[in-house]
């Protein structure tokens, strides 16, 4: 076990440093913030995105032949530090880079490879997900948007819904059904499907917060070339399990860990700002227990993050840690923005651009939307199944 | 000794509740469409502002007890805060109030002519009102109260404030010279929730309540206000505990309704028994109130503190139990959500009623140690 | 909705509290204390009995011709107040009053209830309950031990489990299967066992806290007498749900609430009294809200089943709500012992008799003991099941 | 940057596992039974206490990383504490003492002939070291020691205590004059917790450890031993959990396995997802003690905290799991039950290790505010 770097690995961090000292805006994260505007802020993301790939900080990891740098697991976790450290903003394309890109790796032709990825790195391809439809949530296999071959297209028609950040892609990875007569893990395929085709139509989808990060997504009679299927017709299923451990596995947690992380480290500071009386909400003994907590649990999400980065490292398979590690952090954060809204006191409730708001009014937003972490990307009750039944052997 | 509500305490709630339902934008997916002022005066035309007035002031002459499954069905119905302020503030005229306060006030209220604010925090200060820095001087009252539910559409707002030294209740008018109002940007936009600076405000005559009584009339008013908002938060828990009951009956995954499925199941279950554990609490709270019992302020607390906490963690098991729907702004879940949110703040967090009553239980077991060594 | 008393309630009041005060042994809970020896102990309840009933006070509310005193559900829940009031012994025959005496009341024969019900009241007669077997827990229909009829006898074979206080009852009420060609629940009957009938033994079975309350029963050829059946042959299950819902119901858990509840004063006594560095541990914030929270779970505890007695004064029937009362005592007090074990501090571990043990030892032997709550008379699990399918029509 | 471990290091608890298996009564029903002093012998045969004493001294050389898992095997065979104590001693000998004492100590260390103890608690104190009353003087050191494991069966007592204005450490003979050994009555006999008191208790030369040093070795004491509690507490919660998942797999009720009920199934998932977290907190808090890392005192605090807290819910779940099975003494679940209880109270309880990590945050805060300050 070692937690220090190599000579290379600190020059690497040393060269990102000094790169993101340039690229950001002057005032960063101080005087300078994101748009509060939704669509504003996703076109920012875009150029912020656009401007890590020409600086040649986009799909770091990935091999050098389809434009990544080939960058090794521990780099990637210096990478995620230094953003945090800075507070860079996210990107737009993380569906792309996470889940499009990783599963086109690992499953894509080379034809597939060498058109796509490129692509997603420079984010000229925004991408979204069609997996789920209004009857197969948690149950995904049961996915009824259908896929018939007629000669090179496959015609689709269904719906699909949670597709994030649908209207601003150009392409959707979908989970269709091409044999409705086999048992339903075996009746699926993979597909890619451009999001300009005829017949594919979306309509926002308003979640808790307000926001509209999620859209439900029309197809119909869209075709898609049979080149655009991903693996063997009818092996959908096998294909979209490794899409979903790496949305769940340990480069999506720690990415979302820095995030929780920096909000935590906004939450101390705002409550170390807070008179409360004749002293200061920090010193309140029953808060200071919360936040311990808070910063125990956070602190273990990055830690589950790196330990599973090493498992890799050092040669075991991708698993259902993923599933251990996507449980712990939506709880866990769940529990920190309920703790924060508890901390707060009286004026927990008032947000931004209320100037009571405390900490700027961050925190009610994001409790507000960490009550779809343990739903998305497989609920909770999926993940302790999957748990249960492939990691500790229980029955089904 | 009877732990039930009779027929007409029944009905009352019954009553209210499909009042309610008739605004269906109360409870619909956007909160800034719910402050329909419509309810008002339909609760009013009801007769609900006359219950807790006496009948020599025009009204049923009842008390808290009678009132509780209506309150709940306010809660359950989101009703506008505005209508749980004026039933407290009801409870502590009738009780604390001046001879001249009860026949000034007391048949406004009655008709529904007098919608009453109340003003109790104060920024930086928590949750307990002998901390408020509000104060009533010559020139009236000064000082800047925030959190104040329906504020804005309120006619008389009941202020607590420091008054010779003491801390006291003050009513002033809405429109009284000194007196602006400024909404807060906040979760829920339907609780009306604002800030009210008193500049110099005027009060009006007589508008000191209680202040020569028994010295218990803040107490009184955040033990009402307690015990008001524990049978609001069981109202939306119920709600919630049956929507969610009905979604695990109709919704099907993996070829069966998903309240087959015992994680769906026992957590169904475990909200079932949280609301019936809150509820035995909320209403053992207004019997205490009702009967101004020595219990009282002991009893108020547990049921904010614990009701506060079973309705949040019942509309968090909701919004999960609802998957995706669950947290569509559509479906509208995220309204009860945000109104429990802002009530759990309101009046003192389970925090600090917790507190209150280990104070309570303290006291209460130096009252016996006493009595023993006497 | 009134929680005040009558002129009669208080004349009862007033006469059980005259009673008591002579009834007890003087300096009763301050220097006089119940055997610490089980078996001395378990004498000492009987006795204790045997004098409340001398005195009018057993199964009060049992109807006069089978020697109770028809009291009201209001006099009870006093009678029951007024115990706790003096901290009375517990009683060492629960289960004959409370169960077998309830279901005979229900259910017997008139003959039944003409020789059992006053032994029961007297306690000439302790009771024990055979329902549970090693492999029928939660499943408790799959029961095996077999009853053959032969003639106007049964003969009785096979083996249950935790047989509270068997060691010292006289009779035990068992769940034998009569027909083993039914479906599991329609095969069972209800009998009533002489436990000094051939062919009955017992072991006792330690438990976590290392007392023996419990026993495996076993049942080797012995003989019933076809008289002793409660209800028809096969309906035993129907008879059984009965008892349940007597043993989960308002009565006992206002029993179990009372003792909790003292236990609760004992530890916030203790808690005031210990000092803790410069001041006493009861001005710990932290340590103020667990105790707080404690007392109000044990309140709602004693209110629920206030509220249930109240539902019956009002003429509903038993249901589920057995089930309701049972799973919130179980957590509440775990809940309650649990925070015990965490207030007390460094001490907490250090039980009766060392000096050092904080309130004298108790909380310790409680802590353990509470584990088994959430597992007897019906686990959490099943209640959870109970409440969900029959309570909220849930689907099985 | 790797968060594995090495094959010596498992290879290291595999062994320490297989050892103790040997040894049943370790794990039977029966505490008082589960005291075998052979355990004691068998472990430094292997050569357990040779591993954390350098080379020069005769030992190995390791660092609490390499030994990691050999802890948690050692809290998950409810090994004797003394065997857990005598590591941490070793740890703080070799890193906080003198010349002298390094020489004189740790090769009878090394070989098993030096059993200690450690002695921090005092009654009426709390957790906190800084609290002590203990006090050496020109007489030697008097004072009232509790709760420390297996001092009636240890060669050495290291001890807390006032020295100079300071609260230091100071080694005594067992045997010395003046130290006098009581049992305690206490939930796990096998602990071997006992009262120390110590009056003008002699102490032997050169037995002040780290005195003259940085000022550290209280702070690396309490974490050098929190880190080793919380390893042990997660060797506990994850034997557990393999013993809630084999019964799950074959107790069979209402014609399946339990386990493939989602009540079971899903806490056996819960449990699961806790014993990585807690190993997450715990391996990275070895590390930071064998690096001293400058977070070493926030991360043993959060592994003690986090994991003990993990070990106590883990042990009460797998109660629960078992039914009725679960709370017989014969299963001996409750032996793991007590052992984390006396655990989860050794060298601070989360509340007090949750109020450290706040005040290591905040302290960190101040530095990284300073040097963009400066």
């Amino acid at each position: 076990m070692d937690f220090s770097y190599s000579p290379q690995e600190e020059g690497f961090r040393a060269d990102l440093r000094a790169w993101l000292a340039d690229a950001l805006p002057s005032g960063w994260g101080e005087t300078v913030f994101e748009p509060e505007d939704e669509d504003e802020r996703a076109m920012f993301r875009l150029a912020w995105e656009k401007k890590l790939h020409a600086g040649g900080w986009s799909g770091i990891n990935w091999p050098v032949e389809y434009g990544g740098r080939g960058a090794t697991l521990v780099e990637r976790a210096i990478f995620a530090e230094e953003m945090a450290r800075v507070g860079a903003p996210e990107g737009l394309n993380i569906i792309g880079h996470n889940l499009a890109g990783s599963t086109i790796l690992r499953h894509g032709t080379e034809a597939q490879k060498q058109y796509f990825l490129p692509r997603i790195l420079s984010s000229d391809d925004v991408w979204c997900q069609g997996f789920s439809e209004p009857n197969a949530g948690s149950d995904l296999a049961s996915v009824r948007t259908r896929a018939e071959r007629r000669g090179d297209r496959f015609i689709v028609n269904g719906q699909k819904i949670w597709t994030s950040f649908a209207q601003y892609s150009q392409w959707c990875f979908a989970l269709v059904r091409t044999d409705p007569d086999a048992p339903k893990h075996k009746g699926l395929s993979f597909l890619l499907i451009d999001m300009k085709s005829p017949g594919v139509s979306i309509r926002p989808l308003r979640q808790i917060s307000g926001e509209c990060e999620f859209n439900e997504t029309f197809f119909d009679d869209v075709e898609v070339p049979v080149a655009n299927i991903v693996g063997d017709i009818n092996d959908g299923w096998r294909i979209a399990m490794t899409t979903l451990a790496y949305e769940r596995g340990p480069e999506d947690a720690l990415g979302r860990q820095i995030r929780f992380s920096q909000e935590l480290d906004k939450l101390i500071g705002t409550v170390a700002a807070t008179p409360r009386g004749d002293a200061m909400l920090i010193d309140d003994p029953i808060v200071r227990q919360k936040l311990a907590r808070a910063v125990t649990q956070v602190e273990v999400m990055r830690l589950n993050a790196v330990r599973t980065f090493s498992k890799y490292l050092n040669g075991d398979d991708r698993g259902p840690d993923a599933s251990v590690i996507k449980l712990y952090w939506s709880h866990a954060a769940q529990n920190m923005y309920e703790a924060a809204m508890d901390i707060l006191g009286p004026t927990a409730p008032i947000a931004a651009p209320d100037p009571l708001s405390a900490g700027g009014g961050r925190f009610q937003l994001s409790y507000l939307q960490s009550k779809a972490f343990t739903i998305y990307s497989g609920s909770s009750e999926i993940q302790r199944n999957i748990i249960g039944e492939r990691m500790l052997g229980l029955p089904r | 000794m009877n732990f039930g509500f009779n027929e007409e305490q029944k009905s009352l709630g019954e009553t209210v509740a499909a009042l309610l339902a008739d605004f269906p934008a109360l409870t619909g997916p956007d909160p800034a469409q719910a402050r329909d002022p419509a309810v008002w005066r339909a609760l009013a035309d009801l007769g609900l502002f006359a219950l807790l007035v006496p009948e020599a002031q025009g009204g049923v002459g009842l008390t808290l007890v009678d009132v509780a499954l209506a309150i709940e069905a306010l809660g359950a119905g989101l009703a506008p805060p505005i209508a749980a302020s004026t039933l407290i503030a009801t409870d502590i005229i009738a009780r604390e109030g001046t001879a001249a306060q009860r026949e000034t006030l007391l048949p406004r209220i009655a008709t529904g002519d007098v919608r009453i604010a109340l003003a109790v925090m104060e920024d930086g200060q928590g949750y307990d009102p002998a901390q408020v820095r509000t104060m009533m001087g010559g020139n009236g009252v000064t000082g800047v109260k925030i959190l104040v539910p329906d504020a804005d559409i309120a006619d008389m707002i009941l202020v607590v404030a420091r008054v010779d030294d003491r801390v006291g209740l003050v009513m002033l008018s809405r429109d009284a010279r000194g007196v602006a109002i400024r909404h807060h940007a906040d979760i829920d936009p339907s609780s009306g929730l604002c800030e009210v600076t008193l500049n110099g405000a005027a009060v009006m005559d007589g508008a000191l309540i209680g202040h020569a009584g028994s010295g218990d009339v803040i107490s009184r008013l955040m033990d009402a206000a307690a015990i008001v908002y524990a049978g609001m938060a069981m109202g939306i828990a119920a709600r919630m505990l049956d929507a969610s009951v009905d979604y695990a009956k109709t919704r099907v995954q993996f070829g069966q309704p998903i309240g087959a499925f015992q994680s769906i199941k026992h957590r169904c279950a475990d909200m079932a028994v949280a609301v019936e554990a809150g509820r035995s609490a909320a209403y053992y709270a207004f019997w205490t109130a009702a009967e101004n019992d020595p219990d009282r302020s002991r009893a108020a607390s547990m049921a904010k503190a614990y009701c506060g906490e079973i309705a949040r963690d019942v509309c968090n098991e909701t919004v999960q139990i609802h998957g995706g729907m669950g947290f569509t702004w559509e479906l509208g879940l995220h309204r009860f959500l945000r109104r429990a949110k802002v009530m759990e703040h309101g009046f003192g967090n389970h925090v600090w009623h917790y507190e209150r009553i280990m104070a309570q239980t303290l006291a209460a077991r130096a009252v016996v140690a006493d009595a023993r060594a006497a």
